[in-house]
């Protein structure tokens, strides 16, 4: 059936009062294109978003990365586009920042020294504070970041760039989002910050929808979306929107690199833990292999 | 009428709060107007419904000292009030009106619309009584009543009681000190030490000795050199002829 | 007169403590050291380092208020959330409270309610935002559904540790009279807990208004969600401004709760 | 007896109301209105898809308890940076409590406390956490002085309205003999409030255990983390598992508090 | 030895209240040893100084329930002891030692430890008395402290208080309702009626006039029917030869 009004869930990275009114030309725009209503919710945690869509009380979300495996995976969702920036890059990238008069000058330094330095690593659940460095700095060179430092603190990226800053500890990651906000903010902060490791590409932020949308609407909606930003007064509004020069059609495959990290991080908690039967263990070791297996092929698509 | 006399901390207190089971007795079996109220140190049966047929006095007046006086008369009459007014605190002219007489038979009626708390002491314990009155209760048990009070005052809630007595046929066990009291309104006493009833009978046989024993005793052993009973005691033997009936 | 036995009899001291006295101060003892470490107190680096604190703090002057329409937009939202959550809460925390207030209601009663009402308030706001959220949709109503839970739990816990502390001689008066026990409470207890009450009641109040997981969860906006980013954003001048109209909230709250008090009292 | 003029001088009704509580009453009704609409209650949507909240709990059972050493680990790390926010806030509290007493305070020291205190709990713990995590770094001693400063407030707020309805007959009965006020309080007015006191101390201990945010901003862990990411990872199982060690906690606490309080009655 | 009469209600609490600066006056000033108190309703000085050398029998006790008894009556002595003690409930031997002695003087000693709020009325009244003993004040101010007791006790304490009065040369101010009590053992007596003052004079002096005034007038508009003065009131014309020095 026809839904009557379609809800927009959005996480809201920036003050959502101020989001509220830059979003709202873009859906009142689309809720012309295609004619049903659009309400924006602007949430602070996509744990409740999702559940929303889990039960169609939520048609479209905009997710990071990592939030949108499980929309995908436990909400019948589905990647149709994602975010450009406007400076053209497809994504962001992780750090791993130290300040400036730690003596701290190579990643090197800090994979051979570890028990010397002090680190702040991200929420468990976040991409770029995380999910990428453990991955690509600590589990590629056979390291574990909880045990390889004198101390491990995990906060948020404010908790750590501020801990940086103060010198309290003396690497921790960080994003690029997160240093740009700070250039914007106050740069004379950012200059006492060194960017020892930069990381791979990691994809910019996707929308989902409900797969059970009608076909129909979801085309009118898809056309819409790609088709934004052409005039001044568009591309005004998705300047506004998140420093956004429009959309470009996706896929689920956007996730794949993602979870593969996910997969890996799961191995990894799998192999150390130590309460598991061996049987139970290798079982599931085996599962997981398969998975990343499955999910190599599909990378190679 | 029957008083209920003993030194200060004798039990009396704790004998009357025995009757609608506030206190829990350690054995035996309690039983108000041929009802079992406790046995053996637990409540029986419906302690609400003897409640209602015992009026209480109680020595500390335990009024709700931040509702209005009159509030505190009208709990007396709540349980024959419709159970939608009651619990909105709603009464009706006519029972306002009576509880209004109620406080008026013991000289309150001014205070109405006071907060109990900031009653007099006196004034106090007479919106107790008057709580009592307007239950219309079958049994009154009122503990030391007139502590509190002038002898005009006392003289008039002991006429009240009595009145009660007379009239209506109630059943009235009142705790005293003055035991001129206790001889004038009261024909039958109960004597209290040490939580044991030591005397039981009319009040006109109260010799005093007994007296001498039931304060007496008790205190010469606590102030050494208390000085010879004074004369208004000693000499005071009971003037039989001031009992009333 | 001290020479007579029955004086000589009193024991000048107080009766020995019990053992699980001593064992439960001990414990206490216990406790605090062994956190002592577990908390990491370094009270001496707090001074050393108070010079960052005079730095940081120094970013938050002066506020920011540009955006102030949108701090008392989002404010009224936060007001509307927390007044239906906290209404709807002390209609049920009157009647639970009492029922778990041991002076009042059987054993068995009291037991499987505090449990009940220990459950509202241990499982998390984030939970229960979720489960009316699948039930209702994203939206302030779900906010107030899971506002309601938890601060029920709490004012139910609060209100009948007020009613355990009453003095029992006025609801004796008014039992001796024969009413039930409801009446006991409408016309013993109730006038006397009646203060504490409505501050425990405009305290949740305040601190569902303060409160923004819930309200940001839900995507209703609200004043702590914008709190909440202009921190992540290192906004200090907004956020301080932001500050102040809580604060200034809180206050207005705060002196409200004393004028009721005083007319309840 | 009812013709005599000296009881029909008295009023059969209660002296009429003022303006301004009818006025108070008036307000209090159109703030409820305006809320309606505004906090969008739409209470026939809960029952018709209540459906949906029994599927959402389903997933919740069984619990998993695979990670319990883990669980009980951050329990401990929760518990040692709640003792010690609490015990100092505590501390803190009984003083600024009593200074915020109208009735034991006189009010130009009543007011400027009052309005500290609710400065303390107005600002988010997470500036104060930023605050100390600038001086003392990263750790469980930044959320110690976050968690102190926050439960300083409402346990300052909290004691002073205990004090505030006590029966001032015990305190005058002290005064009578020339003490200081000091004196006056350690003897006539502490024995009063301390069930209330230990109530709420341990009301805000069992708060500050179950609170995350802090913790987690400050990275020290603790189980409102492992929460916070088994419910963001979707994990109700675990997130389940993670509840009933609150739940078995907080129940703990309440148990201790009300054989505390009894005690002390 | 001062008796201070008066109907209840008729605000004799509300006077000595007003002494210790317990309640503002709305107009006067109120002087106490040569110290001002209070003027125009404004306490003045440091009235903690007056209050040691004051004490006061509160009608309702006003003890701390919670606390043992012998706390409540070692908080007399409190402005004596070191402030280290008094700011931690320690006190020595010798000052527990004088408290058990003044509770032994109005026989509760056996009470010590028991926790002041389940005492018997008369029980409390008397330890509200030990802490006043406890004081050592030059003047005392006892509201009702017999209303809860029996004779012998009531006796025992008035004999204390005359001790203090006559041996430490301790000013003594009781409000009574008992009219003997006050004409044997106060030699004289003030007369409230509805908060004024309506005789000062030697107790012997009282005249059944006066006292038919001071009950009695405020008394017949209540209830109507009341009966003729009972023979123990009106025959009792007071004993002159009774009343104590
Ligand atoms: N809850 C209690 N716990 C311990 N002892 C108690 C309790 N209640 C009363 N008592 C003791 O029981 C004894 C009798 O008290 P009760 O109140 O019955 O005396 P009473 O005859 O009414 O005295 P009074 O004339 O002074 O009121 C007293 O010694 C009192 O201390
Ligand atoms: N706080 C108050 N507010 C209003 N009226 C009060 C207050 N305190 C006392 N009164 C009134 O003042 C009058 C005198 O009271 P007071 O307590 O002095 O009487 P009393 O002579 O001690 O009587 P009793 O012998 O009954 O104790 C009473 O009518 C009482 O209702
Ligand atoms: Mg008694
Ligand atoms: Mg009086």
């Amino acid at each position: 059936a026809e839904p009557k009004e379609l809800n927009f869930g959005i996480i809201a990275t920036e003050k959502s009062g101020a989001l509220k009114q830059m979003w709202q030309p873009f859906l009142d725009d689309m809720a012309k294109a295609v004619g049903v209503k659009v309400n924006g919710f602007f949430a602070t945690d996509y744990a409740g978003i999702i559940e929303a869509q889990r039960f169609n009380k939520v048609q479209i979300a905009w997710y990071g990365n990592l939030a949108a495996i499980d929309a995908v995976d436990r909400a019948n969702g589905q990647v149709f586009v994602q975010f450009v920036d406007l400076d053209g890059t497809p994504g962001y990238y992780s750090y791993i920042i130290t300040h400036k008069d730690s003596g701290i000058s190579t990643l090197d330094q800090v994979l051979k020294n570890g028990k010397d330095y002090t680190f702040g690593i991200g929420d468990p659940s976040s991409t770029s504070g995380t999910l990428v460095p453990t991955y690509y700095v600590f589990s590629m060179n056979g390291l574990d970041p909880k045990t390889h430092f004198k101390v491990t603190r995990s906060s948020n990226h404010e908790g750590n760039f501020l801990a940086v800053l103060n010198r309290q500890v003396d690497v921790a990651t960080s994003n690029s989002e997160m240093t740009q906000k700070m250039q914007e903010k106050s740069p004379e902060k950012l200059e006492q910050i060194r960017i020892l490791w930069t990381s791979p590409l990691i994809p910019r932020d996707p929308l989902v929808w409900r797969k059970d949308l009608p076909a129909d609407l979801k085309k009118k909606i898809q056309d819409f979306v790609v088709g934004y930003g052409k005039d001044d007064r568009e591309k005004e509004i998705l300047k506004n929107m998140y420093r956004l020069a429009g959309f470009k059609a996706s896929s689920d495959a956007q996730l794949l690199p993602i979870r593969q990290l996910e997969l890996f991080k799961d191995r990894k908690k799998y192999e150390s833990d130590e309460h598991m039967a061996a049987a139970a263990k290798k079982a599931k070791l085996a599962e997981l292999d398969a998975q990343l297996a499955e999910l190599a092929k599909q990378m190679q698509k | 009428m029957v008083a209920l006399l003993g030194a200060s901390g004798s039990g009396k207190s704790t004998l009357l709060r025995l009757l609608p089971g506030f206190m829990a007795a350690d054995e035996g079996t309690v039983k108000v107007l041929g009802r079992t109220v406790q046995e053996n140190g637990r409540l029986v049966g419906n302690a609400r419904v003897v409640r209602r047929e015992l009026g209480f006095v109680f020595q500390q007046f335990n009024l709700v000292s931040r509702l209005p006086v009159i509030i505190n008369v009208l709990v007396g009459l709540l349980h024959r009030a419709a159970w939608w007014r009651r619990m909105l605190m709603l009464f009706t002219v006519g029972e306002r009106q009576l509880a209004l007489e109620a406080m008026a038979s013991v000289g309150i009626e001014q205070t109405a619309w006071q907060r109990a708390g900031t009653l007099s002491g006196g004034q106090q314990q007479r919106a107790a009584l008057a709580r009592c009155l307007v239950q219309k209760a079958r049994i009154i048990l009122a503990d030391e009543p007139i502590a509190s009070l002038d002898p005009e005052s006392s003289r008039k809630v002991m006429e009240v009681l009595t009145h009660l007595n007379r009239a209506r046929g109630c059943t009235v066990l009142v705790s005293l000190h003055q035991v001129d009291f206790a001889i004038r309104y009261c024909p039958r006493t109960i004597a209290l030490n040490a939580g044991r009833v030591v005397y039981d009978g009319p009040s006109s046989a109260l010799t005093p000795a007994l007296l001498a024993q039931l304060y007496g005793a008790n205190a010469s052993q606590l102030v050494e050199n208390s000085p010879a009973v004074p004369p208004l005691m000693r000499d005071g033997a009971i003037p039989s002829g001031l009992v009333l009936a | 007169m001290t020479s007579q036995p029955s004086i000589n009899d009193v024991p000048l001291n107080p009766p020995p403590r019990s053992l699980t006295n001593h064992l439960a101060w001990g414990v206490l003892g216990a406790l605090l050291i062994w956190s002592w470490s577990g908390a990491d107190m370094r009270p001496a680096d707090l001074w050393r380092d108070s010079a960052n604190m005079v730095v940081f703090a120094r970013d938050f002057f002066p506020p920011n208020f540009h955006d102030w329409r949108v701090y008392l937009a989002e404010m009224a939202v936060t007001i509307h959330i927390a007044i239906w959550g906290t209404v709807l809460a002390i209609i049920c925390a009157v009647p639970l409270g009492l029922l778990s207030a041991e002076n009042i209601a059987p054993k068995w009663v009291v037991q499987p309610v505090r449990r009940a009402m220990d459950a509202c308030r241990a499982i998390n706001e984030m939970v229960f935002a979720m489960l009316f959220i699948v039930a209702v949709g994203l939206g302030p109503f779900a906010g107030v559904m899971a506002l309601w839970v938890h601060t029920t739990g709490v004012l139910a816990k609060l209100f009948a540790e007020a009613v355990e502390a009453i003095d029992p001689r006025p609801v004796e008066g008014v039992r001796a009279t024969g009413v039930s026990l409801l009446e006991e409470i409408i016309y013993g207890v109730i006038p006397q807990v009646l203060p504490l009450w409505i501050s425990y009641s405009l305290y949740r109040f305040e601190s569902n208004v303060r409160s923004a997981s819930v309200v940001g969860m839900v995507g209703a906006g609200g004043i702590g969600v914008i709190l909440h980013e202009a921190i992540r954003g290192f906004d200090y001048a907004e956020t301080s401004a932001v500050l102040l109209i809580i604060i200034v909230c809180v206050t207005l709250i705060d002196l409200v709760s004393s004028r009721i008090r005083q007319l309840a009292i």
